[in-house]
């Protein structure tokens, strides 16, 4: 009987590794410097967060379809300076759709160059969505001649970029609300639509789901059509954040993403995950640079704690199926 | 009747591997523009550029080959240039001091080895994080600045010329390839790596040990990746930390780009040297044309997508033929 | 369809033997070849903002002057510009502007450049210190210069001492590494105190944004100044201070784009620390224009930094980028 | 040293649900040719990769050379001379035909010339001439059985086990090995040779042995068996009430297919009726699978019709031949059939859930509900419903498979290997599912490897052969071995 309950919970505990980790990361901070669990840092931490969340939620999407996206570096950049850029002609809303619609096409295209060829496995997906990157990048570098657009210098207004940016309702910054708006909805349609089902279905096993009358390429364009429209809804997110858009605004949120989807436990195998758990990964991941700012770790430090925790994660993450 | 089955075979290997086509097209292209393009100069600094990429994708060629992949080489070549230079300046005589560094990244391969061979865990997301590591291992080591070397012994051997015009990295070069070819085409270890990336199960049947040998090729990724990075220290005379930033992604897509399949089992080295020859002559092409780097960018995304997708394309045609 | 161009300018005429280009041995080299003069300008990367305003001067004095140019990027990886380096040495060009991601690993291909009777340039970077015969001149600002600038100007500004923090540019880039150390050599031993320091995973203002903010949190009150790499970085480190309702702390940044000088106007920032484009293209041209004439010319022309703070934004024309 | 090469005794083996051997003893002398006969699913692949070190014997003893053997890897077997030409092809796809002979043995060879130099030399001693350049991945299915033998005489073997050789290999080929295994004998080197052609067995063998359900049945030499009494003891069951009572509801056709045609198909026409089961017989490879995958439109398919109540229809993906009333349970669980890391509600219901959708929205308790009728009237063995699937046993997950079709309720259910690798009573539950879906108007086509089993649920037969129909029979007027017979070829 002990012995049963000390096992399940070591079993419990292997399962929520995060939610540990997390945990042991705050305590120790906590007790290092106590400033860490102050409620300026929070807000702190709650403001930093951004654009990761729609990132990492789009990706975990992606994965759980069995697939990876390197392409959002692209479509970050793309959407922000489109965004940014056509508040003038278009008005802030005009502008914030168009970015998160462009988005969603760049998303889709890639979701067609991949069932058009054939790619059906990560490896392949890697490298094209890759080039897609590229592509994305080099047309914002020619869009923007490589100049930083500030939305501070649009005759139009830009109220909503600033309330998303900074603007708090209480001590809660607008753009979480409308974040965890989007997070519910997407949790939704992940537990309860058919969509949201067949995409899960994919990644579990492609040749079962399409015996069994799923259309599996079109689940393959869903998955990075939502990746497109979060990458296009976080560079807006971002725009917002810093009032600067940039063509190359994008880098590193790939690495970043993926780290926060597999250390919230979402396999990289596919066909299981969760959404919910990807944002313990982001907070996760976010804290932890967080923790290393204040305690006044170097950033070359905090290079190696990522890679290393990347590689436990994996690490574990695949033990924990042995 | 010869030349109807020499140009069957030419046409065939220009159908297997979208590179040699690739090349093809940009070298009658550029017989209609006026540059130097045709000057045995360029063509041998061509291969000098070209050199240590090929070298890194000797080493990575034998890994994917074996079904494996490795991202963590940009890291590999940053700190093995690193070390050498390190150990150098502190006195170390040079021939030590390189095998050192090389060395070291059999190591790092050694430990890729056994989270992917030993645990088998996911090649490409476990290498990524330990390239992520290593960046921020070299960034502590050499507080993120560059680091000449103090030796101007250890400048020649990347910098100087064979029969006054061969410059000596491409001699290293076509060494290395040689030896790589041999070790691959040659050897029991070649073949069984073969074996094993085309099908693990008959590998191991057939009495191969397919542990070793699959740990060894990240181990000769590794250390052919640290030996790289000796070479690129040797030329730039100097170690850092960001020489490595765009090697892993750059060399694994060339890769590929060659016919060198993630699956494993086919490709060679040849294929990789093709595969890698052709980013480099797009580069020159686009360079000696005066284009614009925005649209280099935009052309190397087009080239892989294209060279990629239509490999997975032929692919898919093939398995669904009726 | 065209043969080959004639064989490269460089390749021909350069025996393995001969020393150093730049002198009045060379000066009817590079004319020889219908008389197109190239200049080659490699730059870090286009994707900065900087730089990519740089090659707009280029192109638009390269006529004033009777040159071609073309520009190469190295995308931040040395490896590239040394690749630029070889094909400038292919295809005969005249001169190589270059303002490198790692000045340092870029001298064995200046000799060879050299070898081959290039002029060879630097553009708002310099050589590391021992190594100047390898290049024939150097035009503009040295990074390093921007960081002693921005010292010093806090040393004027608070006589009693002022703590500071310093947030960085993309880790190990030139840039970024000059900026700091000019900045921490000169503060040593002043009564300037640098609470924190911590670079940025790349050029990016959310970067600069984040680590402002977490450095609010550790330091609070405490910071008194801001040194932060580049303006754009220093609009992120503005919106960290704005939403922490700090508004009186000094803010610095280095580029005096277009960016700087709006913050240095709306007062949010107090000062840019500017590099004029123009005038650093107009010298590097003359220099070039001179040693192939033969002339005299200064080896190092130092292009002055531009000071922009609200007092002065005014004497400065609204830059283009 | 005995004068038995191989002396196996009470080898026993089990599988998840399955009794592979049981208690099976057989003694091969050294220098003769050793049959193996049964029907599919008998035991003697089981045994064979036993003896080659595939698998770990679960009891009894081998002997092998008058060496006790307890434990044994595949490449310890073969060094000891013991060489096996599998059934499934066990060649490297993307490497030439000279490696594959010498797979791992390229030091002993000197290299690449060596290995093409002393493939080439056994090739031509069996009268092959497959360039050794070649890659296997370009060969014909009988020029890979070629290099499968070849590979097997590269070693000095003293005995080596044949798992069908025959299956893919043409007349001519055929002749050739005949020769091969003579020239062996006379060497002395023993030989066990598995084979469903009964042909073969009559003309190389010197004892036989036949094999059911894992046991031994008997072992006799060739000359004392007659081909009717080999067939007989093979298929012959006596076990009372293993099948339900055949259902007999047959009405008027439901499918007709018209000249399906693929790749390795030819002109497959059938009718298929209403409350009908048709059974499919063919070795294995034969092409039944690729029938039902291009009817269903899983696989590409040309120039074919398909008229289902005497309307053409138009079936080019399995959703298609979903929405016009078919159903599959794949041959391969684990690969076309499960989501392993689904629960097993979530295995049951995925066919069913277009119809629980509203806007979009799944309805969840409609969904559990079903998952709850199919788990309580197939009676599958599961601690909850949010179980992971994997950790089902075989059987059971099988019949998730088919609950999962039931509840929609398909007019025309495909089975491809319904029962393979399940327990006896499951089968029996399976059988009885099978009878209820034609008992209420549908029709099912099965698949089975198992003769046995076709002939007792079918209503109708048809042999393939080949990727050719090369007979229609009525089980109940036709004797096991006439359709034995015509599936053989
Ligand atoms: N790996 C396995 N896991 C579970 N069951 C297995 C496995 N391999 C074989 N079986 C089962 O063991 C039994 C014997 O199979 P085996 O392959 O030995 O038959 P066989 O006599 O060779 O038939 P065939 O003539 O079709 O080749 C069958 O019921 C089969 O389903
Ligand atoms: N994907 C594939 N690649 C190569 N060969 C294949 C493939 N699928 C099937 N085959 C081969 O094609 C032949 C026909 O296979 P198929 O599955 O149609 O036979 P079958 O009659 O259904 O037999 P069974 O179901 O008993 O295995 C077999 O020899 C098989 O080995
Ligand atoms: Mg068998
Ligand atoms: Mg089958």
């Amino acid at each position: 009987m002990k012995r049963d309950i000390s096992a399940r919970f070591t079993r419990s505990l292997r399962n929520n590794l995060v939610l540990v980790g997390i945990i042991a990361l705050i305590v120790v901070t906590a007790i290092i410097e106590p400033k860490f669990i102050s409620s300026a840092n929070l807000t702190n931490v709650m403001r930093q967060l951004w654009p990761l969340p729609f990132i990492a939620l789009g990706m975990t999407f992606v994965i759980i379809g069995g697939f990876i996206d390197l392409s959002v570096v692209g479509m970050i950049s793309l959407s922000g300076v489109v965004a940014a850029s056509l508040i003038n002609p278009l008005g802030q809303v005009g502008a914030i759709l168009s970015g998160i619609l462009l988005g969603g096409m760049m998303g889709y295209l890639n979701g067609f160059v991949l069932t058009t060829v054939g790619a059906m496995i990560q490896a392949e997906v890697l490298f094209i969505t890759f080039g897609m990157s590229s592509i994305y990048t080099a047309i914002a570098l020619l869009l923007t001649n490589a100049e930083t657009l500030r939305i501070a210098r649009s005759t139009k207004p830009y109220n909503i970029f600033t309330a998303l940016g900074s603007g708090t309702v209480g001590m809660i910054p607008v753009v979480l609300i409308v974040f965890l708006v989007i997070l519910v909805i997407m949790h939704l349609f992940y537990k309860k639509t058919l969509a949201g089902r067949s995409i899960s279905l994919m990644g579990g096993n492609k040749e079962a789901a399409f015996l069994t009358g799923y259309n599996v390429k079109r689940s393959m364009r869903l998955v990075y059509t939502i990746s497109g429209i979060m990458s296009g809804m976080g560079a807006v997110s971002l725009v917002s954040r810093v009032t600067t858009a940039t063509a190359t605004s994008g880098i590193g949120y790939e690495t970043n993403a993926i780290l926060c989807v597999v250390v919230g436990g979402t396999s990289l195998k596919g066909g299981k995950g969760s959404v919910i758990r990807t944002m313990l990964g982001v907070l996760l991941v976010v804290l932890l640079g967080n923790c290393m700012n204040l305690l006044g770790l170097s950033t070359f430090m905090q290079t190696v704690m990522r890679g290393a925790v990347l590689v436990i994660a994996i690490w574990l993450d695949n033990r924990r199926e042995l | 009747m010869n030349i109807k089955i020499a140009s069957q075979r030419v046409w065939g290997t220009i159908s297997k591997q979208g590179a040699v086509l690739a090349i093809l097209v940009l070298m009658i292209m550029m017989l209609f523009f006026k540059t130097n393009f045709y000057t045995a100069y360029n063509w041998l600094d061509m291969l000098r550029s070209a050199a240590i990429l090929e070298i890194v994708a000797f080493g990575v060629t034998v890994a994917v080959i074996c079904g494996g992949c490795d991202l963590s080489v940009g890291g590999t070549l940053s700190f093995g240039g690193i070390a050498a230079i390190l150990l150098i300046n502190i006195g170390f005589p040079i021939w030590l001091a390189i095998i050192i560094a090389v060395l070291g990244g059999a190591f790092v391969g050694f430990i890729n080895g056994f989270l992917v061979v030993h645990q088998k865990t996911e090649p490409f997301i476990i290498t990524l994080g330990m390239g992520m590591l290593l960046k921020g291992v070299c960034q502590v080591l050499t507080d993120a600045h560059p680091l000449p070397s103090k030796v101007p012994a250890f400048m020649e051997i990347s910098n100087s010329k064979f029969f006054a015009s061969i410059p000596s990295l491409v001699v290293y070069m076509v060494i290395l390839f040689a030896a790589f070819h041999y070790l691959m085409r040659y050897t029991s270890f070649g073949r069984n790596c073969y074996a094993i990336g085309g099908n693990y199960e008959v590998a191991e049947y057939s009495g191969i040990k397919v542990i070793p040998t699959k740990w060894a090729a990240f181990i000769i990724s590794g250390a052919t990746a640290a030996l790289a990075g000796v070479l690129l220290a040797s030329r730039m005379n100097t170690g850092s930390s960001v020489y490595g930033d765009n090697t892993g992604m750059l060399v694994n897509c060339g890769v590929v780009i060659g016919g060198t399949s993630f699956a494993g089992g086919v490709g060679g080295i040849r294929e990789s040297f093709i595969g890698l020859f052709v980013i480099q002559i797009l580069i020159n092409c686009m360079s000696m044309l005066g284009l614009d780097s925005y649209y280099q960018k935009l052309f190397e995304g087009i080239l892989i997508v294209t060279i990629i997708g239509l490999d997975c394309f032929f692919r898919m045609r093939k398995r669904e033929s009726v | 369809t065209s043969t080959p161009a004639e064989a490269p300018a460089g390749d021909k005429q350069a025996p393995a033997g001969e020393e150093q280009g730049g002198t009045d041995a060379d000066a009817d080299k590079p004319a020889d070849k219908d008389g197109e003069v190239k200049v080659a300008f490699i730059t870090q990367s286009l994707s900065n903002a900087s730089q990519a305003y740089a090659w707009t001067q280029f192109q638009k004095y390269a006529d004033d002057y009777g040159f071609t140019v073309t520009v190469f990027e190295e995308d931040y990886d040395a490896q590239n510009g040394v690749a630029a380096i070889g094909t400038c040495i292919a295809q005969g060009y005249t001169a190589i502007c270059i303002n490198p991601t790692d000045p340092s690993a870029m001298i064995p291909s200046f000799m060879e450049a050299q070898e081959a009777g290039i002029i060879v340039g630097m553009y708002s970077s310099e050589v590391p210190e021992g190594n100047e015969k390898y290049r024939d001149f150097m035009c503009g600002t040295d990074d390093y210069m921007a960081g002693e600038v921005a010292a010093q100007t806090l040393m004027e500004e608070f006589p009693d001492g002022v703590k500071v923090v310093q947030v960085g540019g993309q880790s190990g880039h030139s840039a970024q590494i000059k900026r700091n150390d000019g900045f921490v050599d000169t503060i040593k031993d002043t009564n300037i105190t640098l609470l924190d320091s911590k670079d940025c995973g790349a050029w990016a203002s959310e970067d600069a944004m984040a680590i402002m903010e977490d450095f609010i949190v550790a330091y609070g009150d405490e910071i008194q100044a801001v040194y932060c790499h580049w303006d754009v970085g220093a609009t992120g480190c503005i919106e960290a201070l704005k939403n922490a309702g700090m508004d009186d702390v000094y803010v610095i940044g280095v580029d005096g784009c277009s960016v700087g000088y709006d913050q240095v106007i709306e007062g949010t920032q107090a000062l840019s620390i500017g590099q004029s484009f123009s005038q650093m293209t107009q010298d590097a041209f003359d220099n070039i224009t001179k040693i192939m004439k033969g002339e005299d010319f200064d080896e190092v022309v130092w292009t002055k930094l531009d000071i922009v703070t609200k007092d002065t934004v005014n004497d400065f024309p609204y830059p283009e980028w | 040293m005995g004068e038995n090469i191989l002396v196996v005794k009470d080898v026993c083996k089990y599988f998840p649900g399955v009794t592979a051997l049981d208690n099976v003893s057989i003694e091969v002398p050294r220098g003769i040719v050793y049959g193996i006969v049964g029907e599919n699913g008998a035991g003697k692949s089981t045994l064979m990769k036993i003896l080659s070190g595939v698998y770990e014997k679960d009891g009894g003893t081998v002997v092998f050379n008058g060496e006790t053997i307890e434990h044994t890897t595949p490449i310890q077997a073969l060094q000891r001379g013991l060489s096996i030409i599998y059934q499934e092809f066990n060649l490297v796809n993307s490497m030439t035909v000279g490696e594959n002979i010498f797979l791992g043995r390229f030091k002993e060879n000197r290299g690449m010339r060596g290995t093409h130099k002393k493939a080439r030399e056994l090739l031509d001693s069996i009268g092959s001439t497959i360039n050794t350049y070649t890659m296997v991945g370009d060969l014909s299915a009988s020029e890979m059985q070629m290099v499968e033998i070849t590979k097997a005489l590269s070693f000095d073997s003293k005995l080596i086990i044949m798992d069908e050789p025959s299956s893919s290999l043409t007349s001519e080929e055929l002749k050739r090995l005949g020769i091969i295994i003579n020239q062996l004998r006379d060497k002395g080197i023993s030989i066990i040779y598995i084979s469903h052609k009964l042909d073969e067995i009559f003309e190389y063998c010197d004892i036989v042995t036949i094999l059911r359900d894992g046991r031994v049945i008997d072992t006799k030499p060739v000359g004392e068996y007659t081909r009717n009494e080999m067939i007989a003891k093979m298929v012959g069951r006596t076990i009372e009430n293993e099948f339900p009572p055949r259902a007999h509801f047959v009405a008027e056709p439901l499918l007709e297919v018209r000249n399906l045609n693929t790749k390795k198909l030819k002109d497959i026409n059938f009718t298929l009726h209403r409350g009908e089961i048709l059974g499919l017989v063919g070795l294995v490879g034969a092409g039944r699978t690729e029938i039902i995958r291009a009817l269903y439109g899983a696989d590409k398919a040309r120039g074919h019709k398909i008229f289902l109540r005497g309307k053409p229809v138009n079936i080019r993906n399995p959703k298609q031949a979903m929405r016009a009333g078919m159903g599959l349970v794949p041959e391969d669980r684990k690969h076309e059939g499960l989501i392993l890391p689904f629960s097993v509600e979530g295995n049951i219901t995925m066919a069913s859930l277009e119809a629980l959708t509203k806007y979009g929205i799944v309805n969840r308790a409609a969904e559990r509900d079903i998952a709850k009728r199919q788990i309580d009237s197939l009676s599958i063995k599961t601690p909850t419903q949010t179980t992971k699937m994997i950790s089902l046993s075989g059987g059971n997950q099988q019949k998730c498979i088919v609950g999962r079709w039931l509840e929609i309720e398909p007019d025309i259910l495909i089975l491809d290997e319904p029962t393979r690798g399940i327990d006896v009573g499951a089968k029996y539950e399976i059988y009885l599912l099978m009878n209820k879906i034609v008992e209420s108007g549908g029709a099912i086509i099965m698949i089975s490897s198992e003769l046995p089993e076709v002939l007792n649920m079918s209503n109708r037969v048809l042999t393939i052969c080949e990727g050719r129909i090369t007979g229609e029979f009525k089980p109940e007027e036709s004797s096991a071995e006439e359709i034995m017979e015509r599936a053989i070829g």
